[in-house]
């Protein structure tokens, strides 16, 4: 059964509270974009400084549930100062951890797809695919970080 | 007036025996939609097992019994609005979105031009003002907003400036937000010294007070089935007789038109003009009944309990929760009916409804769709209960004593 | 392939039980509208009685249990006309008719401009031709009509010279009025080569037989729930995911925005967009629970069922009324479904549809919303019988003895 | 119970098969009027030459089922030659002969306040209310003639 304290975990509490990487970066040279979640007004902001394929710094701003700031907050710790590629990696992973069985309405992670040791203090982020409706508060500042990513290829 | 008891409501709603992790169901999210008791699913039930079919268009006996169920929604419709000239002014649609579109699409492509002023204001529900933006961009009309003063009020102090240029006004009978209810007979008074029209949204006052659109006097009024006991899928536009029957067609096919050849329609007359297709045959069934079940309620009885409950938990958030949290909305019962959104500081209203949700107390946290409203409030969401007929003081204990818990949780 | 029984299907759908004038019921109008089995009836009452909430915008578990059933509807549908891209690819509506509109006047008035032309047919129902001629108003664009034949067929001997400066093409699948079905693929292919569109009005063929928009190759699907064992209340529009991507909203209002303040509004991304409002949730249910059974009773199933009654009874009406009644539509099942249109000599079509009555027997009388079509002809009505999955021949048998009567009657 | 012999006596088949006043009249003099019942595709054209008052001539064509062809026929027959005053009392009449009572599904003619005998072959179509949906059929050629008087007066 789903309950509250695998979905709270103090590791989220604490990024919520102290959010990591808060703030705006010059553009340019940094990149900027928007993400929103419609449907609960969710919103985010990702700046991106990238030199010879490396995230050499991310902030972030916006608004929004415990969920989706901390997700975005333990995103920017992850990602930073990575070479693109193992920001890709990270994101790719992130997403199969949020991945739902479409089976029934119960759901679960998927476990042996994740190495869920490598994602270090992300994997706190594991306890959301319970609570279907919060898997998109999770997934937000990554689906933004992506469309990002994609700006800096195009 | 006949004995209202708010725990015979709740014996007739089927939802009511739900158990959600472990506690009873405190549903208090009926400005979302409303629950409909047994009356009304059973209508619906009773449609589709015993005389399903189109109507209008038969002569069958099932195909009568639907066209008269269809017919007969209306008519009662007209009766609890009290529409002057009855069922001939009640158009059916999908949804109150809808009747907006149509309001816009029709009424307003035909009477307004660039420049011409359509008043709404800051606390109107996107419904109210989406299709005012899009006639804006079809058209080049101005979109003006009435703003919401710190009381939670529409500020009408310059009420007269703002209505220079207006043709039409069109405003909340009661914020799905805040729960402020609008003045609106003064409001129809000086739109109609200024010659201007006025519409109501009516959404969130049909099924929880009394209305008269004759006394009222006003243009146009519009609601949705689901808030009023009813089911999804059906929507309300009422209008004067003589307005409607200068309204050009909307959406277009079958059940609209008088003639069709190879080169042209002749559109229909009446509500029919603007009824295109298969129209929501069992939704109406739903809504019949939920009429029915309403006026057997008595919607000043409904009012009262709904108010009374509002002032009791206005009362108690107040008291109990150190101004931990904030109710954004009006602070007394006077001019505001039973929805309460709620500012937690330092919990987000989703974490918040979340928290309640494993109390088994059903909130709604978000925009509500006002996102106009929420900004001016410098707000990205709130947590919101709102009131129903069945609603109990169980209901209001069931959400304090789950507000008390997120706020621990969240320290 | 599975066993399929049409009296287990009728022993599912409770209208059956039913008597009319001391007669068993008769339906045969499920043109008009289908017959939805127990399992649909319990669906939508199990969603009011369970789950009932608003979708999308809650947190709680009614609310997530809403959502999910809307969802799942809209997955049900992908899988069962084949949309290649899923979900993402569907569009709730509240009839065929909306979506025609919103075909029409998002991705018409973005894509069509002055003397484009837009192909239909002489054989279209009402929701197929009044949005082009509303169109055709607006923006003046042209809308040309694929004749039909003396052999109640398209009549594409000249398809490449009506192609010239068409943009679309949108015909229906199968005539609610002749029961002709159309050779879609072959339309699309040469459609798409003329660098035409094409669009479908699925509403007679999506419950009759098996769906594969993917295999017909066209851009635009669009039916009704309740043709399909579905409920009122819902239409469903496909089309391909970079088509939806591109089209501008239609209706405006909650639901279908990413952002909204005083100054504008921002559109959401995929179907979204197009659904504002409280959608049809209830009816989603109910759409969801007819999709799995019709999926149960295996569409080829049904499609032979359905091609051999409509055998039996031309057959009949041929050789038992000496040229008293005439068959409005081709004399044999090839390329044909199950909708029976006569025209008996000297009697008009309401008063056989009345006669009919009398015996429990229900055909629609009237011009099937296919004026054009009726003019064609030089009919003013006739009186259309149709078969559903539940029809048996025992209907037919009812019919042809109700038939007689009347011509005795009128002599 | 509702029953085909009430709906359908004899002399509403007899003017269906031979309709009365069938045909045209020159506009002007004469004034010309059409009616639709845009649900059964019902037409009906009526042609009234009015003098000092009088109906002096009504002609009819279109097309539809038996209750409005017969209708359209008997009301001919009972208005031509009439002055309009009585043309008018005639409408009244037959409206009232149609009116249901809508308080159930059981709908009965009104026979206290509608004097059969002042009908004439009128009466015949009293069975029509039995079956209310047929009531349109049934006025809609009085329905198009009350508006041709009403062109007569402005
Ligand atoms: C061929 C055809 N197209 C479109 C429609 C319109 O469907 P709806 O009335 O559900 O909008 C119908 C049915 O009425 C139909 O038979
Ligand atoms: C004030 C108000 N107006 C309009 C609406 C729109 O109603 P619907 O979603 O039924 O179209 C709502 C509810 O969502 C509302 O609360």
């Amino acid at each position: 059964m789903s309950n509250l304290e695998d979905l709270y975990r103090e590791v989220i509490l604490d990024h919520y509270r102290s959010p990591r990487n808060r703030g705006e970066l010059a553009t340019p040279p940094a990149i900027r974009v928007e993400g929103f979640n419609p449907l609960c007004g969710d919103e985010i902001v990702v700046y991106l400084l990238v030199e010879d394929d490396k995230l050499v710094d991310i902030k972030l701003t916006g608004h929004g549930c415990s969920i989706s700031q901390s997700s975005s907050s333990l995103m920017s710790a992850a990602v930073k100062g990575k070479h693109l590629g193992q920001v890709r990696d990270t994101i790719t992973t992130f997403k199969q951890l949020m991945t739902v069985h479409e089976s029934s309405l119960e759901t679960t992670s998927n476990p042996e797809v994740v190495d869920v040791r490598a994602l270090g203090e992300l994997a706190a982020l594991q306890g959301v695919v319970k609570f279907p409706v919060r898997i998109k508060c999770a997934t937000l500042a990554w689906n933004t970080l992506s469309q990002a990513l994609d700006e800096v290829d195009a | 007036m006949t004995s209202f008891d708010p725990r015979r409501v709740r014996a007739d709603t089927p939802l009511f025996a739900r158990v959600i992790n472990d506690h009873p169901i405190a549903y208090l999210d009926s400005a979302a939609s409303s629950v409909p008791p047994r009356a009304v699913i059973e209508a619906m039930s009773r449609h589709y097992e015993r005389r399903h079919a189109n109507v209008h268009r038969g002569v069958y006996q099932t195909a009568n019994e639907s066209t008269h169920d269809y017919e007969h929604a209306r008519e009662a419709i007209a009766r609890f609005v009290n529409a002057p000239a009855g069922a001939n002014e009640i158009v059916f649609t999908k949804n109150a979105t809808e009747s907006f579109n149509l309001l816009a699409k029709s009424w307003g492509a035909a009477n307004l031009k660039a420049g011409d002023v359509v008043l709404i204001s800051e606390m109107e529900h996107h419904a109210n003002i989406v299709p005012w933006f899009q006639l804006r961009e079809a058209l080049g009309i101005e979109v003006r907003f009435i703003p919401v003063g710190d009381d939670f009020r529409l500020d009408l102090s310059s009420i007269d400036e703002l209505l220079a240029g207006v043709k039409l006004v069109s405003v909340t009978a009661m914020s799905n937000v805040l729960g402020t209810v609008t003045p609106l007979k003064e409001l129809a008074r000086v739109a109609h010294d200024h010659g201007a029209l006025i519409a109501v949204d009516a959404a969130q006052s049909v099924g929880h007070s009394s209305t008269d659109v004759t006394d009222l006097d006003v243009d146009f009024f519009i609601f949705s089935a689901h808030k009023m006991l009813g089911p999804t899928g059906l929507g309300i536009f009422w209008t004067r007789q003589d307005l409607l029957a200068e309204m050009p067609p909307f959406l277009g096919g079958g059940g609209m038109i008088a003639d069709v050849s190879t080169t042209g329609y002749v559109p229909a007359k009446g509500p029919a003009r603007f009824e295109a297709g298969t129209p929501p045959i069992a939704e109406a069934a739903g809504l019949g009944a939920a009429v029915l079940y309403l006026e057997g309620l008595g919607m000043d009885n409904v009012h009262e309990h709904e108010r009374r409950l509002t002032e009791d938990a206005l009362t108690r958030l107040e008291t109990e929760f150190d101004g931990r949290i904030q109710v954004i909305g009006p602070a007394t019962t006077h001019e505001r009916g039973g929805v309460i959104s709620l500012d937690v500081k330092g919990v987000h209203a989703h974490d918040v409804a979340q928290v309640l949700d494993q109390y088994g107390v059903c909130v709604r946290p978000g925009h509500h769709c006002a996102k106009p409203l929420m900004k001016r409030f410098n707000l990205s969401a709130t947590a919101r209960a709102s009131f129903g007929p069945y609603s109990l003081i169980a209901d209001t204990d069931a959400l304090l004593e789950a507000l008390s818990d997120a706020v621990k949780l969240f320290g």
